[in-house]
């Protein structure tokens, strides 16, 4: 303990206002900033918000950024892979190139050299293996379809099986795949939480029936729902955003009514009240702020399964009519030439895998954000 | 006497996103043998964090134990690597929680709960556990004790809960027993009841017990010595005598003003201003001083040291040092002390 | 074989190798692209039954490699003078796989049984209506059953009474719905027969073993069959591959013995030695609905015809050795009766390219509807491939100056509802023979023709198709000149459609697989005379 | 104090359905009138039937049976939503949990201004912020507070806004369901002394629910002791402590713990046993001395009425 | 108990049938006819064919036989499938799919569950940030996508497993684990959020207060409480993997039940279609019948106040 002596003047009562002593002890942060804040330092999360920023920009104006159209076709130069000048080393260097083997050099060579139509002029060939060590001669045959053609400008993404460009229909397709996501999300947004709203807020037999009727639709599998309302449809987006409202809200009203069923029976929702206060007023003052931040997050898991679902329904050949194309359509195209022609796929999967990490870690990012328990 | 339990200048910090919460900054106790050391003191003035940090059991991160030690019978406890924590826990020093609606495990039976540390820390095999556990239950005075340990917490009310997490904590007989707030959610008849069941227990073992309370009620019945502390220190420390008849600090003096005697009349009740400092930037000198009456000018700018009132009695506030002023407790406090004890304010700085 | 107007694409490709095992194992291992619906004869409707009844049934005649009708049951026949009775004599030595002599009773049991209305035949009256005498009539159940034109002179002699001459008889015996029933047998399994493997008679060159529905089926050689001698294969395993990647993988993998391809893949495997086209007389083509106001222009509709590049198409789009169909009969098909020239060469491409005219024609179009810009719909399918199509298709039908074609994708059933109730301006349509004769696809657009749905009604063109089958119908090259004219008439002057390609399929197949025949209608493939060798 | 009644309770009760048959009775027949200007406390262990008591005075649950008669006019009959909003006025309540009982995503000056915008109250901005202002000063708080957000307020704080909103349509009942319970022994006392204040100042009369018993005893005139959803004993507060006669009562009274060791140490408590009562008949509720209410049976009355002899 | 599934067996009745009312007439609105040559007959051939099915009596005749129909276990003949009916043909096909859907289930709960227990116990480290990785990519790539690739690897390549077929155990490898991603990350990612939220509950801190280690915390005390959550999204989860394999059906050539109904949909056999979508709907009522059971085997809190 100390030794030394306080000097004496000090010791002197001090004459303190009350106020000071109303003063608030903590710092003062909204519930949005707090969460706002929490949000920032989530790195994950903000990294998937950055890539879907950037993904939006580029679907709005991506297609702008080079002189073709989606759906200008041009036959001669279908397939062809991708080709940006300076990222040669990445890949990008618009060839395409097969390995053959055969019993000697020259029949691999041959049936390397058939691969692309014989075209020997802009094709080059490259033996791997000689076949003088007893095995199968190995040919590597790396075809110039830019030369071969005469493309002088290049295809970023590379083109498709019409000759269309890649790039601008990638980025029509996220284009599409991104309004379906929202489009959904927003109406599924809307009956979701109306629905549940309803169903708790009133409770008794209307939430009895309301759950019922939410059971019965559960009970129909979702496959069969929509199939019937885009076969009684016309196909197209309309449908599939009619068909994905019609079972994906169903989640989102459970989420909202369990919550509102919570918030309900909340001392301030007791206390509006007992002030009087409507129903209407209890919905938009009270219930509906506090379940905001649910909503929100879980539109947020909604928004890719949309996307997939879009993406599931063109695999079964129930997608978009042409020539729209979605990612999902585009993808389901690209992987029927897996094999042979990747880049087709490549594009517009890599597109749509950034499209989902991105919703699905800033989804995540975002729960943990409004989640005072997740406070650390 | 030796100390079962010493705790020195024990500092725990919190790393959060606003920054270094400061729980617990400085803190000084011992407890002997079959001894009840209550602590007090409002919510979040780190009773609860020091009672982890006796346990290991501060979640780290974000919590850490950034100076001083505990020594248990003479070992360093903050040295110890949590293997050889955990066979400490639970066998030499347990712990009472405060809510037994969350600190039972809803999903396993209580038997199985209760023998868990047995068969543990005592290697006894199943049916001598159980054997034990039939005898705890009787203990905390649980009728039907045999078809009990078969149920689930959730067949359990609050009151027998509590008892089966008292009846768990001293499975072992542990020598020191830790009771974080362990009626604060019970009612009080019953929280009457479980402080008996306390009460007789310990008279049985000998142990020695932190009792940890904001209910000065309960500190009255329980305590042998109590520290009362705020914003992470102890402000005072003696014999519960003491602290409830000649309470030395101004916060001490609050609390007890602040409960009405059911003998007292209709006057306005001593109300503490103000509410508790943010730990994380906790306030120059006496943390206690904005909310005092008694401020003095030295309390905004050196923090002061224990006082000694007596040779258990200490207190850390300026108005026990030569030059203050004497000032006079409120009067609700004045009249509890009856006149009872001792001298007037006034004290040796130590 | 069956008409098949589906959509493009669904491969039903059969791939065969030798199973297991080393030299000499006379085993094909093949896939379906589905299931087999029925083994019912008189309720098939689909290739793969239609594949598989061929394979373990012999009808009256069977196709040959060339496609020309080579005895089955039947030792020959003889037709009367009119042309309207025959008279089939049966062999002796044929039987069903139980034992029981097959005879002619059999035939009339299986052609009543498909007329009769209780049956819910579907193609039972579509054969043989028209064909076979009364069948219409009994068809719609206003005639006894037994009043079908077809009796039992004995057990070993058919006679077949037709409505009028018919020069495509012969081939059409060949089809599925003709083959003979065991009565008996039928009648015993009752709701049962043919849905298993042992509700199954045979009386093919192979029999069914095994049957796991969706999975796939065993067929094996018959040993009782009359001309077993010739069979060679041991046993026929076939699974269900839906996917084309899968099938490649499969085949690659030496699990199944010919896989189909699609575009994509092709490149892949062109240079491959085990890459093979099969050609099909399926084409296809955009029916124009002449209902509506501009498709009812005949210069809107030439400017269609020739506006799109069919060559573009076939090489890049289908890419599967598909021809750019010209007229609306396919080529290699039907040949010249004297000069046994192919009908295609004789009539020439009717239908041409040619981008000029295209737009020559469309401005006149347009000048003579008064429009400056018009917009079509367009009824596609809703398969990859028939999307690519379409979207081809649309881009190339743009070139015309203020079209613009709006694709709706839309499965096959809602497309042929929106045929029947001509609810459509442009449609992408096939259609494949069920017997080997042009009039299979030219009588399609008679005034009254059942699937005609373009409002397309000429009098000229009606009256040499009608006179074709009656007055003609004993006179093959007169019969001959009036389909030449007519599908002139058609493609050319009236311009009805806008024929696409015609359909030919790209495959792999193993080259140990021998002797396997391919059709041009009923079952795709023969595997009678198939063997493996040098596996 | 004025015997006037402002509030009359008649055979109260309020069952909830539990489950698929049963039936909670949560409040089973409650009488009891509450006058002008004291305060009623009602005590009894947790799950007795407090809170359900005052949310069913206040009418957020409908009764099974029963009346409430407010300044003489039935509360539960009233339909009419421009009457109810009446009541609305004249009745209010403060809540136990304060971290609760504020919507955390609205301003302070929107919570309280709440009763302002149902019953239009203010009739413009401006007077909106200045009765708040008031409102926040007449509590202990001031203007700067207006803008905040709930949880940057302590507990003592966040009481003291539930207070100022009960107080916005200037009722002339409160009830107070457990306001202090949640808060620490050092603010307990200020929102006790706020409540006495507010009383003095605008002669509010309170039911004033609680389970602390020292503090109950130290703000009301009368208490009322429920046990399992009846009231077993009713009386003047220092009557009831000086002569409790039910033995529930006393069993209570034994347990508080009293922040004086001496007396701790001395302590006997009392345990209650329903067993022990009379059964020979239905136990009612007996006016056994003038203002001492008890539930018991004849038998028992006249028990207490030996064991407890006049004032 | 036993009551307490009856009353829940009646109620499925009952939406069973309300669910077969509803698709009944959604049905009827499908365009086409089932006639798969259709395109040949005229429309009195059409007419003649349809009368056979009992398709041309009016609605409410159709409607009553179906569901008379249905209480006698019979839910009618395939159209597509001539004469076939529809309860042998679901029988037949429903057992691949159930297989893969089972093994599927099994093996994505118990990868994903450990994954999200590694990822909750060294919450923060590499670990975690691992299997979260591995949960995002799961949910993100398109199960076609990941089928053909394993397919192609896998099987052609690497000649591992079989490509595809359906002819012994073996061949269901590949597509399990394709259709097992799915579950893997939707699991772990659960998992890890509830064993997080669990591991910071108090009983866990009176557990390592008993000096249980962190072994023994997690997996005694932590794993059955994390579960019950995760019991919730296993209901939905296995019925979509029992039904919805449509997608690796194809690819792996597998003869199941999905790709049967697709196909349904595609040819209108009415019968198929509908017998499938009860089936769909009964596998999901009885899923989450019993995921309530399971409920109270691993809650016992639940046990009590729903059963008597
Ligand atoms: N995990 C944590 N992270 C950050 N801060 C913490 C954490 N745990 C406790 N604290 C802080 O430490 C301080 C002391 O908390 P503690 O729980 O010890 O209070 P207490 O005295 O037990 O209060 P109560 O009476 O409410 O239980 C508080 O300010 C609290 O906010
Ligand atoms: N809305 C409700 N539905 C069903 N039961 C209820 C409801 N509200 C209260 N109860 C039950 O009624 C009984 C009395 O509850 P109440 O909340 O009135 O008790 P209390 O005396 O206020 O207790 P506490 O001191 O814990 O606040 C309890 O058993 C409770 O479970
Ligand atoms: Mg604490
Ligand atoms: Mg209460």
């Amino acid at each position: 303990m100390e030794n030394q002596t306080p000097s004496k003047d000090l010791f002197v009562p001090v004459d303190r206002e009350r106020e000071e002593q109303h003063e608030i002890g903590r710092p003062s942060l909204s519930f949005w900033r707090d969460s706002m804040i929490r949000l920032r330092k989530n790195k994950g999360a903000m990294a998937g918000l950055v890539l879907l920023i950037i993904v939006a920009i580029m679907a709005i104006f991506g297609p702008y950024m080079n002189e073709y159209t989606a759906n200008e076709q041009d036959l001669s130069r279908a397939k062809i892979p991708a080709k940006v000048d300076g990222l040669g080393w990445l890949g990008l260097d618009g060839t395409l190139s097969q390995i053959e083997e055969g019993d000697t050099v020259e029949a691999a060579r041959s049936s390397a050299l058939a691969r692309f139509s014989n075209d020997e002029e802009f094709t080059e060939i490259n033996v791997l293996n000689d076949g003088s060590d007893g095995g199968e001669a190995r040919v590597e045959a790396v075809h110039d379809p830019y030369a071969a053609k005469g493309i002088d400008s290049n295809f970023w993404f590379g083109t498709d099986g019409l000759g269309r460009d890649q790039w601008t229909r990638v980025w029509e397709g996220t284009r599409i795949s991104l309004y379906i996501a929202l489009l959904a999300a927003a109406i599924d947004m809307v009956i979701g939480v109306a629905y549940g709203g309803i169903s708790a807020y009133y409770g008794g037999r209307v939430d009895n029936y309301m759950q019922r009727i939410i059971e019965i639709l559960t009970g129909i599998p979702n496959l069969v729902v929509v199939v019937l309302m885009i076969l009684i449809l016309d196909p197209g987006i309309m449908s599939i955003t009619i068909a994905l409202v019609i079972t994906g809200w169903i989640p989102m009203a459970r989420i909202v009514r369990g919550q509102v069923l919570k918030l309900k029976s909340q001392e301030f929702v007791l206390a509006s009240q007992t002030l009087g206060s409507s129903d209407n007023r209890v919905i938009r003052k009270h219930l509906v702020p506090n379940v905001m931040g649910l909503i929100i997050i879980n539109t947020m898991f909604t928004i890719p399964s949309a996307i997939f679902f879009e993406a599931f329904l063109s695999f079964i050949g129930l997608g978009l009519p042409t020539p729209q194309a979605s990612l999902g359509t585009l993808i389901d195209e690209g992987f029927k030439s897996l094999q042979i022609y990747p880049f087709i796929l490549f594009w517009p999967a890599l597109i749509l895998s950034i499209l989902m990490i991105g919703f699905n870690v800033l989804a995540d990012g975002l729960r943990d954000a409004f989640d005072p328990k997740m406070r650390e | 006497m030796d100390n079962l339990l010493e705790v020195n200048n024990l500092h725990v910090s919190f790393d959060t996103y606003g920054g270094e919460v400061k729980a617990v900054r400085g803190v000084d106790f011992s407890v002997k043998k079959g001894e009840t050391l209550a602590i007090v003191g409002e919510s979040g003035s780190g009773k609860s964090v020091t009672t982890k940090a006796l346990m290991g059991l501060i979640p780290s991160p974000p919590g850490r134990i950034k100076e001083g030690e505990i020594l248990f019978e003479g070992k360093d406890l903050t040295k110890m690597k949590d293997k050889e924590l955990s066979k400490i826990r639970g066998k030499d020093i347990a712990m009472i929680f405060q809510d037994p609606m969350t600190s039972l495990n809803p999903t396993m039976k209580v038997g199985n709960q209760i023998m868990e540390g047995l068969i543990k820390h005592q290697k006894k095999s199943r049916s001598d556990a159980k054997k034990r556990a039939l005898e705890l239950l009787e203990l905390v005075g649980i009728a039907n004790a045999e078809e009990r340990l078969k149920q689930y917490p959730h067949q359990f009310s609050g009151g027998m809960r509590q008892r089966v997490v008292i009846a768990i904590a001293l499975a072992c007989n542990p020598k020191l027993l830790l009771a974080d707030e362990p009626t604060t959610a019970l009612d009080v008849t019953i929280q009457a009841q479980i402080l008996e069941v306390m009460k007789d227990i310990q008279k049985e073992m000998e142990s020695g017990i932190v009792f940890i309370t904001h209910d000065l009620g309960v500190v009255a019945n329980v305590a042998d010595r109590v520290a009362v502390m705020y914003a992470g220190k102890i402000v005072e420390i003696g014999k519960v005598d003491d602290i409830f008849y000649n309470p030395k600090h101004p916060y001490t003096w609050g609390l007890l003003g602040s409960m009405p005697s059911l003998d007292s009349n209709d006057d306005e009740l001593y109300a503490i201003p103000g509410s508790p400092p943010d730990l994380m930037h906790p306030p120059k000198g006496d943390a206690f001083a904005p909310r005092s009456d008694f401020a003095m000018k030295i309390d905004f700018e050196q923090e002061p040291p224990m006082f000694k009132v007596s040779d258990d009695h200490y207190a850390a506030t300026w108005l026990l040092h030569e030059n203050a002023p004497a000032v006079q407790p409120p009067e609700s406090v004045q009249t509890r002390m009856k006149g009872t004890t001792q001298e007037s304010a006034g004290g040796d700085g130590v | 074989g069956g008409g098949d107007s589906s959509s493009e694409g669904g491969e039903s490709s059969g791939s065969d190798n030798e199973g297991s095992g080393g030299d000499g194992e006379q085993v094909l291992n093949l896939s379906e692209s589905a299931d087999i619906p029925t083994m019912d004869s008189s309720m098939a409707t689909d290739t793969v039954a239609f594949q598989w009844l061929g394979s373990t049934k012999d009808g009256l005649y069977r196709l040959d490699e060339d496609a020309q009708a080579e005895p089955g049951i039947a030792k020959d026949h003889e037709m009367s003078e009119d042309g309207t009775t025959y008279t089939f004599n049966l062999r002796e030595d044929a039987k069903w796989s139980n034992g029981d002599p097959v005879t002619a009773e059999d035939f009339v049991y299986a052609w009543q049984r498909a007329v009769n209305p209780d049956t819910g035949s579907e193609y039972g009256p579509y054969m043989m209506n028209g064909v076979i005498k009364n069948a219409e009539a009994i068809a719609s159940g206003e005639m006894e059953v037994s009043e079908l034109g077809v009796t039992a002179k004995d057990e070993h002699t058919l006679e077949v009474q037709l409505e009028q001459a018919t020069p495509y008889f012969e081939s059409l015996t060949a089809f599925g719905t003709f083959l003979p029933l065991n009565q008996d047998f039928v009648e015993e399994q009752g709701d049962n027969y043919a849905q298993e493997a042992d509700a199954l008679l045979s009386n093919g060159p192979f029999k069914f073993e095994e049957w796991n529905h969706g999975e796939g089926w065993t067929v094996v050689k018959n040993e009782d069959y009359w001309d077993a001698e010739n069979v060679k294969l041991d046993k026929i395993d076939v699974n269900v591959v839906k996917d084309t990647a899968t099938g490649v993988n499969l085949f690659n993998s030496g699990e199944i013995d010919r896989t189909g391809l699609s575009s994509e893949f092709v490149d892949e495997y062109r240079s491959s030695e085990e890459f093979q086209i099969k050609d099909e007389p399926t084409l296809f083509y955009i029916k124009m609905n002449q209902e509506g106001e501009v498709l009812s222009n005949v210069n809107a509709r030439k400017a269609i015809q020739y506006a799109i590049d069919r060559q573009g198409m076939v090489d890049v789009i289908l890419n599967n050795g598909s021809k750019p169909s010209t007229g609306q009969v396919p080529e290699n098909f039907v040949s010249h009766p004297e000069s046994g020239k192919d009908f295609r060469e004789l009539n020439g491409d009717l239908v041409t390219s040619d981008l000029e005219k295209a737009k020559e024609h469309w401005t006149k179009a347009k000048e003579e509807l008064g429009k400056d810009s018009v917009e079509l719909e367009y009824l596609g399918g809703d398969t990859e491939v028939a999307k690519n199509l379409d979207a081809y298709i649309k881009d190339q039908l743009e070139q015309l100056e203020g079209l613009s074609v709006k694709v709706n994708s839309v499965p096959f059933e809602v497309r042929l509802e929106r045929d029947t109730s001509m609810n459509y301006q442009l449609q992408n349509a096939g259609w494949g023979p069920d017997y080997i004769d042009p009039n299979t696809f030219l009588n399609l657009w008679l005034t009254d023709g059942g699937n005609n749905h373009t409002g397309y009604a000429s009098e000229e063109y009606d009256k040499l198709i009608n006179e074709a089958n009656t007055d003609l119908a004993q006179d093959p090259e007169a019969r001959w000149e009036n389909f030449l004219k007519a599908e002139e008439l058609l493609m050319k002057e009236d311009a009805v459609l806008a024929p696409l390609y015609q359909r030919s399929v790209a495959q792999l197949q193993k080259p140990y697989v021998k002797g396997v025949y391919v059709n041009p209608m009923g079952a795709d493939y023969t595997y009678k005379y198939a063997y493996i060798e040098g596996k | 104090m004025s015997k006037e009644k402002l509030l009359e309770i008649n055979n109260l009760k309020q069952h909830f359905k539990a489950g698929r048959k049963g039936v909670i009775k949560a409040v089973d027949g409650l009488n009891f009138d509450i006058y002008k200007g004291e305060t009623f406390g009602l005590v009894g262990e947790s799950g007795c039937g407090k809170s359900t008591t005052g949310r069913t005075i206040i009418r957020l649950y409908d009764a099974t049976d029963g009346e409430v008669l407010f300044n003489g006019e039935d509360v539960h009959s009233v339909k009419d939503k421009k009457e109810l909003k009446r009541f609305n006025r004249e009745m209010q309540m403060i809540f136990q949990d304060p971290y609760a009982s504020l919507n955390p995503r609205m301003k302070v000056e929107d919570i309280i201004a709440e009763g302002l915008d149902v019953h239009g109250l203010a009739s413009n901005d401006q007077e909106r912020k200045d009765i708040v202002v008031n409102l926040l000063e007449t509590v202990g708080l001031n203007e700067d507070h207006a803008n905040r957000y709930p949880h940057e307020f302590s507990g003592g704080q966040r009481q003291r806004l539930g207070i100022a909103r009960a107080l916005a349509v200037d009722p002339s009942f409160i009830i107070a369901d457990e306001p202090i319970s949640a808060l620490d022994v050092s603010i307990q006392a200020q929102v006790v002394n706020l409540l006495k204040k507010l009383q003095n100042e605008k002669n509010l009369t309170y039911l004033f629910i609680a389970h602390d018993l020292s503090m109950v005893k130290y703000i009301s005139d009368r208490i009322g002791v429920m046990y399992f959803g009846k009231m077993v004993e009713l009386a003047d507060a220092d009557d009831l402590y000086e002569n409790p006669m039910h033995p529930y009562t006393k069993s209570l009274l034994s347990a508080i713990p009293l922040p004086d060791p001496d007396y701790e140490r001395s302590r006997r408590r009392f345990n209650y046993d329903p067993s022990d009562h009379d059964q020979s008949e239905e136990p009612e509720f007996r006016e056994v001395r003038p203002d001492h209410w008890v539930l018991c049976t004849t038998k028992e009355m006249e028990k207490y009425q030996q064991d407890h002899p006049g004032k | 108990m036993v009551r307490y599934i009856l009353e829940r067996l009646v109620y499925m009745l009952i939406t069973l049938l309300l669910i077969a009312t509803m698709t009944f007439f959604l049905m009827k609105l499908l365009p086409g006819t089932p006639l798969s040559a259709a395109d040949k007959l005229s429309e009195e051939q059409q007419a003649i064919v349809l009368e056979k099915y009992g398709l041309n009596d009016p609605l409410p005749v159709q409607y009553f036989n179906y569901i008379t129909g249905l209480f006698q276990g019979d839910l009618g003949l395939s159209f597509q499938f001539d004469n076939r009916e529809v309860t042998t043909i679901l029988l037949e096909r429903m057992g691949p799919s159930m297989t893969l859907g089972a093994q599927s289930l099994i093996l994505g709960t118990i990868i994903g569950v450990l994954l999200g227990l590694l990822a909750a116990i060294y919450h923060n480290g590499v670990v975690d940030y691992g299997s979260t990785f591995i949960a995002v990519i799961g949910k993100s790539i398109p199960s076609f996508v990941f089928a053909g690739i394993l397919q192609f690897y896998l099987g052609v390549q690497w000649g591992l497993f079989p490509v595809a077929l359906w002819e012994g155990w073996e061949y269901t490898i590949l597509p399990t684990i394709a259709l097992a991603i799915f579950p893997i990350a939707i699991a772990a990612r659960y998992m890890r959020t509830e064993m997080l939220e669990v591991l910071g509950s108090d009983f866990i801190t009176t557990a390592r207060a008993k000096g249980v280690n962190k072994f023994g915390v997690v997996f005694k005390h932590g794993l059955r409480n994390a579960l019950i959550p995760i019991i919730t999204i296993i209901g939905p989860l296995a019925v979509s993997l029992m039904t919805g394999t449509l997608v690796i059906e194809n690819i792996f050539s597998v003869p199941g039940i999905g790709e049967q109904f697709v196909k349904s949909i595609n040819t209108n056999d009415y019968p198929i279609i509908m017998g499938t979508t009860l089936f769909f709907s009964f596998l999901f009522i009885l899923i989450i019948l019993i995921i309530d059971l399971l409920y109270g085997l691993i809650d016992p809190r639940i046990r009590l106040t729903e059963g008597d």
